[in-house]
């Protein structure tokens, strides 16, 4: 919502900042987003989000990789069609290895897309509404509120026992 | 484990970015020469023939195989300890992680190298590639060398892959600790991350993930290396307990190497109160597992040898007790089973000293072993009227101060430009600890 | 006659009109701005000639592509070798191309030598002879190596227009003792021939007929007539001689006999015999004189002076009593002394009492070498010149100063100020750098001659490729120098011919031209007129046979000096080839170790590679010893051959002399040398040399490698089939799809089209003797590595003759010829990241050098270690890069090579099949190995050809593949040696 | 639990006891009837072979199962909590395994092909008197280790001597009064412990080496010991699987073995799955590599040649392409019935996985699988035996259940 002021709340106590997310909508202040130096379990729970994407990246690949490594083993072994130490031109027990590796680096690639896709990286203009003390030892609640109502939502935090910083 | 405070592991990691002193880059340089030297013998070897070296019939492969096996090993214990023992939630390891999953990223690198090194016509290595030519010429799967190079190289990417991702929170620490260009360089480096709940979210899935698929991945690439040998006929090569036998080998050199590093790293960077008695302890007790496993493996081999009556395979496991690279086994058996037992005494387990000293300890024997294998396998195979004997000749001495001397070099730049302890998990284990 | 051959033969023939004609041919061999009219590019023509590397003469055909000879080849018409070659043969490439060949005359000044032009050596040379001959009789003299007659004939003439003696023969091995002993018992003064091929049981007191000994080609096929075991049958070779040199190293029974000891054996034998009643039929007087001679030779003496165990002995008389065509041989060449003489009037006595008809032995087939002067008037010669007594001295192509002991002052005759030697060589050797004038004449591959290995037959030699330089034809130089009017032909060539019609050899141009295709005029095949021995034999025996045996101080050490099967006296040392291939016995290559019996060092403290000194009261040497168990304790050992000061790059400075130790004495009666010495020293320098030996183990650890049966056991129809899994029982699996068993194999059988090519090695016929192995370096372009390079273990030779003693008894030595086995589940091909080693369609194991990257792991994964990698770029220094067959790949740095079954052959025979529209014949493809083998132990074929002979030979119950159970596959088909002992 | 805890009564157990012993002792008595039966036919040695594989694979289930506790002690994985009280009560078994090993004595000729082979010069190890010592050692080895590490931990837990019985009263005489004294028992456990995973790894290597490998003397592979330890482990990891599964939906899901238990030892089983296969792949590709008719004739007759191919496919697939594609789902290793099912099935996989590597050599040209009622109900003899056994134990030791049992009362 343009117009609206961005405030955050920066907690030193992990689980106050965690209390203070329902809170805020029941205050009529909406929540933003949350930063913390640590993955916290408490936030989320409090934000009761269900598990991310990223493992539908990761398995995509992963089977993409399988048949690949397959296809490319055979595919090359085919286009020689040359009987080397007596094997079948397509011996699938030592392919495998190849499958397999594939199949590792493409769930690796799956992974690290799905990595960034999902979270939104790299993005810098994150850094606008940011407060670095968020990657030391501070967990961060970002909410916004009607022009106006600042002060409430000031007070809101300092209630709660954290320092506020406001964003333009 | 650790009762710091958020603020006070931000504290001793970011000091250690400090600009270096002379001291440090001196060493910095010195490094450098090493590496340098590396490189003009391969030059040299290159125009002049790979003939330089000692290899020869038999034993056409020498120091260089040894050395990449090595370093394929040192790889590996980074990654086993940032995954294994992650998935297992063993909190020992988050303070060495970080410095672990680097050694790994350098020492694939090292090892990368070496193939190159030993081939006979480097100049034509692009053959091994998959390139569509108009003639059609592809590599061949079957070969153990090409296994090598898919694995080696989905090795090199997932590690490298896997200890950038640790690294990013870590990154965004710094840069918002830094001004001026180290931040702007810092800012780019962390991918602008802010630690928002739904990035965190996203990350831990996808670390955990991670972990999962590089476990197998580690136990997977040194089969693979076991291969190189085991796929082979000759004796002392062709058994079927290599792959595992090599994995365990690996781990048990990784972590002796993870205990040089770290060792010094610890005193040189005051880390003592992260990465504390107990975690190096920790690192011991597993070696002696690791050093165990090894050693059923040693037992194993000469036991099936003996058992199996085969005229070839007993002279082969006879000739390397008692013929002329006997020592190489006396060293192996000595320095990775019995001298890591050690470690089953609480008091040399928690003596800095002692656990340097076996940790070199380790690294040497685990080289020896590599030579009794790959030299001594084929020095005295099938063929009674072709045995023969090989020994390093300068030029494989120089490349092989060069490789030691380039990953020496990485891992100084590395521990005075980044964080080589992750900031990031320290606060979790002292989150959760507290 | 096999097809390949006929082929050649066919482009003999079309070529030989202008065969030679090109006398002039272009100085830059390779460029083909005047290219000969006969010469098609690309296309090879044959040359018929001899070769002249020893004195035995075999027959070669010389195959030359762009006027270049690149390889020799025995010819199959020529009587004496039956197309086949030695290793020495193979080499005399070499010599042709050798980059310290002497391109013109060098003149001794002041200071060393400065070439001159070839007009005035010419001039230089008449003007001195003519000069001399003014100055009285006799001041010009020839010292020649053997030449054949028409040669002779000229150097004669000539000699006679210059007032002077006939021309006097230098051989190093003149086979005096030999030579004596036939004119004292057959009245033959000279050398006959053997029929060994028809004996049955052979007796050997030494002669090396295998290596250096009258005619090796020719005996060794001989040999293999009896020896082979033809079915269950198969003759017997007993030695008696205190050392095995290769031919040794083939005996059935050695008879170790204490160093000088054979002529109390040989006479104990007449003596036994005797008394076993064989030889009743000689004259009563003769049967008197013979029992009175060897009265002292009870079986006691000669077992306790000989310390030959009974059994052995007892075995020996046993098998001579009830042979039928018994064949004895005196002792080795270098042996003209007192026991040697002795040993040849035994051996020949014997002959005549176990066979007064002398069915094998033909007097008048004699071999040319009998033309040799003795040692005694050799050194006649040199004290004459030492005393002044000639002023222009001719050397032809001989060596004296390397080879004959220096006491003889050979060197320091020639070094006379007065007198003029003129060295007719194309190398600077030890002599020729003696000389005031070095002419280098044309080689025999580029000349016009004649020769006569058998007095029976003549061989021509006619140019085989383009001159290298334009040194003169011998004979034309003597044509030119040796008259002062009008010569008695305008060209030797001239000469030859009218020559030989006026010997009524030849009648017209036509026989001249077949002469020339097939390469000489041969008799008609099948056994010579019978030489019935006339026995001249006075009533009382020669004087020789009295003299009592004085044995040797036990204490002490004797030392022998054995002609090298590879270097022979000293002229193969500067050929690469023949220094690389390493020695049967020793493989050792470069090096000239001595010899010498575990006991004997051990005694003092000994082993291999230890540097000692040998010293004698003629000199000492330095040499790395070789422990080996077929020498007898006491006794050392060394081949003669290295050790040269001069003679080229590749002979300098590499080992060490034995000639050198030996003493100038010659025995009054035959004149003769020893080259045993009953008393030398050694003493150990402390320090060590690297040998530089091919081999690794000298056993097999009961590998299957080289596998042996027994008459016996092939009497009861060889052993069993074999079924199991194991090396000791795994089955014949040919590599063809029935060679496939669902119940191995993981693998489906594949089928190739139309031919599998593969090669059966009878190893109860290899004699060890190499001839393969320089036929395949010739043939392959193989790199030289040298001495060091070698001691690092990176020799190339793509077919090696493995040496294993038996395990049971040491002093039995067997050999193998080991090449790639080109594998049907070949364990290097699949391990190629890059598929450079490739299995191709006909079953070959074809490596792609152009793929290679240089991995080496095929060669890690080769259980027979076949591979050779190139692990620098090879040198073939100018002019040697002229003989590198041009229809095969010379590889560079970085790369793996091996036998290739000579694929370039293979090409070549399918090219033609196709033009002519018809599959590849048997026969008509030979390896070179197989193609120069003289006892035909290599066969080669189709495998899928039900009717090939290397097919036919899988079924022999002796066929075996080397360590089989691996599941190779391999397409070498080995056949087991056959013992007599087991 | 705390000092305070009420005795325990037998009647905790699992089902009503006597139900339980009887149906047990039921089971147990139709294999004992099917085995003699099987005697007493044609082919006794078909009713060896069917006791011998059900020996091993007994024994393997009761080793490796106790392995767990054993090691997640040793390594101090705290998450094992009531899981490891389970794995020891395996234990109980060893004994029955003993007895089991020493009666293939009498079975011996039909049980040791190379009993009439010449093994050329292999007699030295291949012989019955030392194969029996040697092998036999080793199990009271394994077993001492495995009873004393129990002991060292029931004397942590039992906390009252009754409910009585001799075994129970000779521990409780012995329970560490002091904190110094409970110190040492712990020393001692951990102590035992270890030993127990060292002894594992050796004794079951020798194991597979004597008793499965050399079926077919001729035939090596260096991998063949772990190998059969993994295996161990792997079906152990699946029988305790199942009992925690049974004991926690007895319990009415009110129990101590949360969630979090089952989804550990899941993935654990599922690591082994993975180890299983990966040490089976290991072997297949050296030997499909080399090619080399001693290595590969075995794996032949296993692998391409009927009818033991098809049950080589039936084991790959049930005991590894079937649990590794379910196991990759989380959820699933939270379901105890879903895993019964699937630890039940792996189990009968290694069963026939046994057949396979031995029937061949017990069966020369065997034209049909030598698979039938009798090993069937031999088999399910077995479970018998375990089944009182583990009955047994819980009855002396109710402390080995999860806490959560009194919830269940």
């Amino acid at each position: 919502m343009p117009g609206d002021a961005c405030i955050m709340g920066l907690f030193k106590d992990e689980a106050k900042a965690a209390r203070v997310i329902p809170e805020l909508a029941a205050a009529g202040f909406s929540f933003r987003r949350a930063h913390s130096p640590i993955p916290s379990h408490r936030i989320l729970e409090a934000l009761k989000l269900k598990k991310g994407r990223v493992g539908w990246f990761t398995l995509a690949g992963g089977i993409v990789g399988f048949f690949l490594g397959f296809a490319l083993a055979i595919f090359t072994a085919v286009q020689w069609n040359l009987i080397v130490s007596g094997k079948p031109i397509v011996s699938l027990i030592p392919f495998f290895i190849v499958g397999f590796e594939f199949t590792i680096l493409f769930s690796v690639f799956g992974n690290v897309i799905g990595l960034l896709v999902c979270s939104r990286l790299p993005d810098y203009r994150g850094l606008e509404s940011y407060d670095p003390r968020c990657s030391g030892e501070h967990f961060g609640v970002l909410a916004s509120c009607e022009a106006g109502r600042e002060g409430e939502l000031m007070d809101f935090f300092q209630k709660k026992g954290a320092e506020v910083k406001v964003f333009a | 484990m650790t009762n710091l405070t958020f603020a006070q592991i931000d504290q001793t990691v970011l000091n250690t970015l400090e600009r270096p002193r002379p001291r440090y880059w001196l060493f910095v340089a010195l490094m450098l020469c090493g590496v340098l030297l590396g490189a003009a013998a391969w030059t040299y070897q290159i125009f002049t023939g790979i003939g330089v070296g000692g290899q020869n019939i038999p034993v056409a492969w020498g120091t260089y195989l040894i050395n990449f096996v090595f370093w394929v090993g040192i790889a590996h214990s980074g990654t086993l300890i940032s995954a294994i023992l992650h998935l297992f939630r063993a909190g020992w390891r988050n303070p060495i992680a970080r410095a672990a999953e680097t050694m790994t990223v350098f020492a694939v690198c090292c090892a990368g190298l070496f193939p190159f090194i030993h081939l006979g016509r480097v100049w034509q290595v692009y053959y091994m590639l998959p390139i569509p030519t108009q003639r059609l010429l592809w590599p061949n799967f079957l070969s153990p060398l090409m296994f090598d190079v898919v694995a080696i190289s989905t090795y090199l990417t997932v590690s490298s892959l896997f200890w950038y991702t640790g690294l990013v929170p870590d990154l965004a620490v710094v840069r918002d600790r830094s001004t001026g260009l180290r931040y702007k360089i810092f800012r780019v480096l962390s991918l602008g991350w802010t630690g928002t709940h739904h990035q965190w979210l996203n990350y831990s899935r996808g670390y955990l993930f991670f972990a999962a698929l590089a476990t197998p991945l580690v136990i997977s690439v040194h089969s693979v290396v076991s291969w190189d040998f085991a796929l082979a006929l000759v004796p002392g090569w062709h058994t079927t307990i290599f792959a595992p036998y090599f994995v365990a080998g690996a781990i048990h050199s990784g972590l002796a190497m993870v205990l040089t590093l770290m060792i010094p790293l610890r005193r040189i960077f005051r880390y003592e109160a992260i990465i504390t008695l107990n975690v190096l302890e920790n690192v011991a007790k597993t070696m002696v597992l690791t050093g165990l496993i090894v050693g059923l493996a040693y037992g194993t081999e000469y036991f099936i040898a003996w058992y199996s009556h085969n005229a070839v395979e007993w002279e082969s496991f006879r000739w390397r007790a008692l013929g002329e690279y006997a020592y190489g086994l006396y060293f192996m058996i000595i320095c990775n089973v019995l001298l890591p037992s050690l470690f089953l005494f609480k008091k040399v387990r928690r003596s800095i000293p002692w656990l340097f000293a076996l940790s070199l300890v380790v690294n040497f024997g685990m080289w020896w072993e590599r030579f009794v294998i790959i030299v001594g396998g084929v020095a005295h195979d099938f063929a009674p009227h072709a045995w023969g004997f090989y020994a390093p000749r300068l030029v494989e001495y120089c490349v092989m101060v060069g490789s030691f001397s380039l990953f020496f070099f990485l891992f100084l730049l590395f521990c005075k430009h980044l964080p080589s302890v992750s900031m990031t998990e320290m606060k979790e284990t002292a989150h959760h600890a507290g | 006659m096999n097809r390949r051959t006929f082929l050649k033969l066919a482009s003999l023939s079309s070529v030989s009109f202008a065969a030679g004609c090109s006398p002039e041919s272009p100085k830059h061999l390779y460029s083909l701005v005047q290219a000969p009219d006969n010469m098609v590019t690309g296309k090879a023509t044959w040359y018929a000639s001899t070769c002249r590397e020893c004195p035995a003469g075999c027959g070669v055909i010389a195959r030359n592509r762009e006027s270049r000879a690149v390889k020799l080849e025995g010819n199959p018409l020529h009587p004496l070798n039956r197309g086949k070659l030695c290793m020495r043969g193979q080499a005399a490439l070499q010599a042709v191309y050798h980059p310290d060949r002497l391109r013109s005359p060098l003149l001794r000044e002041k200071d060393g030598f400065t070439p001159i032009g070839f007009e005035q050596a010419r001039a230089l040379l008449k003007e001195k002879a003519w000069a001399a001959a003014r100055k009285g009789p006799d001041r010009v003299r020839l010292l020649t190596e053997t030449v054949g007659e028409s040669q002779t004939a000229l150097f004669q003439t000539a000699l006679r227009n210059w007032n002077s003696r006939p021309p006097l023969v230098y051989e190093p091995y003149a086979y005096e003792a030999l030579k004596t002993a036939n004119r004292e018992v057959f009245g033959v003064d000279g050398l006959v021939s053997y029929r060994m091929d028809r004996a049955d049981v052979l007796l050997s007191f030494g002669a090396e007929f295998l290596e250096t000994w009258l005619s090796p080609v020719e005996y060794a096929w001989k040999f293999k007539a009896m020896h082979a075991a033809a079915g269950t049958h198969k003759g017997l070779f007993f030695l008696v001689g205190p050392l095995q040199t290769l031919t040794g190293a083939n005996a059935d029974y050695w008879l170790g006999c204490a160093p000088g000891s054979e002529a109390v054996v040989a006479l104990g034998l007449v003596r036994r015999m005797l008394d076993l009643h064989r030889g009743r039929h000689l004259a009563p007087a003769l049967r008197q004189a013979l029992l009175q001679a060897t009265d002292g030779h009870s079986q006691e003496t000669v077992l306790k002076l000989s310390g030959i165990p009974l059994d052995g002995y007892e075995r020996l008389v046993g098998r001579l009593a009830e042979a039928k065509l018994p064949l004895v041989l005196g002792c080795g060449s270098g042996l003209s002394d007192e026991n040697g003489l002795r040993t040849n009037l035994a051996a020949n006595l014997l002959n005549l009492v176990l066979d007064p008809e002398l069915k094998l032995i033909d007097t008048a087939r004699r071999h040319r070498v009998e033309t040799a002067g003795r040692r005694v008037e050799v050194l006649e010669l040199f004290k004459t010149i030492a005393a002044g007594g000639a002023d222009l001295l001719l050397l032809n192509n001989v060596n004296p100063v390397f080879s004959l002991p220096p006491e003889n002052g050979a060197a320091s005759a020639l070094d006379r100020p007065d007198l003029f030697v003129v060295s007719l060589t194309s190398f600077l050797d030890e002599t020729a750098q003696r000389a005031d004038l070095i002419l280098p004449v044309k080689l025999p591959l580029e000349t016009w001659d004649d020769y006569c290995g058998w007095s029976d037959v003549v061989s021509m030699i006619q140019p085989a490729m383009g001159a290298l330089s334009q040194a003169p034809h011998l004979g034309d130089l003597f044509l030119e120098a040796g008259f002062e009017g009008e010569p008695p032909a305008p060209d030797f060539k001239a000469y030859l011919a009218r020559r030989l019609q006026t010997q009524g050899r030849i009648r017209d141009e036509l026989e001249w031209l077949r002469a020339l295709q097939q390469g000489g005029v041969f008799p008609p095949t099948g056994p010579t007129i019978a030489g019935a021995a006339p026995l001249s034999l006075a009533q009382q025996l020669p004087a020789a046979l009295a003299t009592p045996y004085s044995p040797p101080s036990a204490a002490g050490l004797a030392f022998a000096a054995v002609p090298s099967v590879r270097l022979f006296d000293g002229r193969g040392a500067n050929k690469p080839w023949l220094c690389e291939i390493p020695d049967p016995i020793s493989r050792v290559a470069w090096q000239s170790p001595v010899r010498m019996h575990p006991d004997t060092a051990g005694a003092r403290g000994l082993q291999s590679a230890d540097i000692v000194t040998v010293r004698s009261h003629g000199g000492s040497l330095e040499a790395p010893v070789f422990v080996t168990e077929v020498v007898r304790p006491g006794l050392l050992v060394m081949e003669t051959g290295q050790g040269h000061g001069a003679y080229g790059r590749y002979a300098e400075k590499v080992g060490a002399n034995p000639f050198a130790l030996l003493s100038a004495a010659t025995h009054p009666g035959c004149g003769g040398p020893s080259s045993l010495l009953a008393e030398v020293t050694l003493e150990s320098t402390g320090r060590r040399l690297k040998l530089a030996n091919t081999d690794g183990s000298r056993t097999q650890h009961g590998r299957a490698f080289i596998l042996t049966t027994t008459p016996a056991e092939l009497l009861k129809g060889g052993p069993p089939a074999k079924t199991g899994l194991t090396m000791d029982n795994f089955p014949l699996t040919l590599p063809l799809p029935e060679g496939y068993d669902p119940k191995r194999d993981f693998y489906p059988p594949h089928d190739h089209d139309h031919y599998r090519w593969g090669m059966a090695v009878d190893l109860d016929r290899c004699i060890g003797c190499g001839a393969c192995a320089a036929a395949c370096y010739a043939e392959n372009n193989i790199g030289i590595v040298g001495e060091t390079r070698i001691t690092q273990g990176r020799e190339m030779a793509w077919l090696e003759i493995v040496r294993y003693h038996d395990e049971r008894r040491m002093q039995r030595v067997m050999f193998m010829p080991m090449l790639c086995q080109h594998c049907d589940n070949a364990p290097c091909e699949s391990v190629c990241p890059v598929y450079a080693p490739h299995h191709s369609a006909e079953g070959l194991n074809n490596q792609i050098y152009n793929r290679c990257i240089g991995t080496r792991f095929c060669s890690q994964n080769c259980p027979y270690k076949v591979r050779r990698f190139n692990w620098f770029d090879w040198e073939w220094p100018e002019p040697l890069n002229l003989q590198l067959n041009p229809d095969v790949t010379v590889r560079s740095k970085g790369v793996m090579e091996k036998c290739s079954f000579c694929i370039q052959r293979i090409k070549e025979a399918r090219t033609r099949a196709k033009n002519e529209n018809r599959p590849i014949r048997e026969g008509e493809v030979l390896p070179a190995c197989v193609q120069t083998c003289p006892t035909d132990a290599l066969v080669f074929g189709n495998l899928m050809d039900k009717d090939s002979r290397v097919r036919r030979l899988c079924d022999d119950p002796r066929a075996y593949q080397a360590m089989g159970y691996l599941n190779t596959k391999p397409a070498v088909i080995y056949l087991k040696k056959v013992l007599h002992e087991v | 639990m705390n000092a305070t805890t009420p005795s325990i009564q037998p009647g905790s157990l699992p089902g009503s006891q006597r139900s339980l012993f009887t149906l047990a002792a039921v089971l147990a008595a139709v294999g004992v009837a099917a085995f003699v039966t099987g005697l007493l036919g044609p082919q006794p040695q078909r009713a060896w072979q069917a006791f011998f594989i059900n020996f091993l694979l007994w024994s393997a289930i009761a080793q490796g199962a106790v392995l767990f506790a054993a090691l997640t002690h040793t390594v101090k994985a705290r998450w094992a909590g009531p899981l490891s009280g389970l794995s020891q009560a395996f234990a109980g078994f060893f004994p029955l395994s003993l007895i089991c090993f020493l009666a293939l004595l009498i079975g011996r000729d039909h049980l040791f092909p190379w009993l009439h082979e010449d093994l050329h010069g292999k007699e030295i190890w291949l012989n019955l008197p030392f194969l029996f010592s040697r092998d036999g050692i080793g199990f009271l080895a394994l077993y001492g280790f495995g009873w004393a590490f129990l002991s060292q931990d029931l004397k942590l837990r039992i906390k009252t001597t009754a409910p009585a019985g001799g075994l129970r009263r000779w521990m409780a005489g012995r329970l560490p009064q002091t904190e110094a004294e409970i110190e040492r028992v712990r020393r001692r456990k951990t102590l035992w412990g270890g030993l127990y995973c060292f002894a594992f790894a050796l004794v079951l290597s020798l194991i597979g080496f004597d008793l499965v490998m050399s079926m077919d003397p001729h035939w090596i592979s260096t991998l063949f010991g772990a190998y059969h330890f993994v295996k161990a482990f792997y079906v152990g990891l699946g029988a305790l699987i199942i009992l925690a599964a049974i004991v926690h939906l007895h319990q009415n899901r009110r129990t101590a073995i949360a969630d979090a238990h089952f989804h550990d030892i899941g993935k654990l089983f599922f690591a082994f799955c993975l180890l299983w296969a990966d040490f089976f792949y290991v072997q297949l590709t050296v030997i499909w590599y080399g090619n080399i008719p001693e290595e590969t004739s075995y794996v032949i007759l296993r692998t391409v040649t009927p009818p033991w191919s098809t049950l080589a496919w039936i084991v790959f697939i049930v005991c590894f392409i079937i649990p590794f594609i379910v196991l990759i789902n989380r959820r699933v290793k939270t379901m105890p019935g879903a895993m019964i099912a699937l630890c039940s099935m792996v189990i009968l996989g290694i069963w026939l996985e046994h057949l396979l590597l031995l029937g061949p050599a017990l069966n020369h040209a065997a034209a049909e699988l030598p698979l039938g009622v009798t090993d069937g109900l031999v088999f399910i003899g077995f479970m018998g035996l375990m089944v009182l056994a583990l009955a047994y134990t819980f009855k002396t030791f109710p402390e080995l259940l999860p806490p959560g049992s009194e919830a269940a009362r």
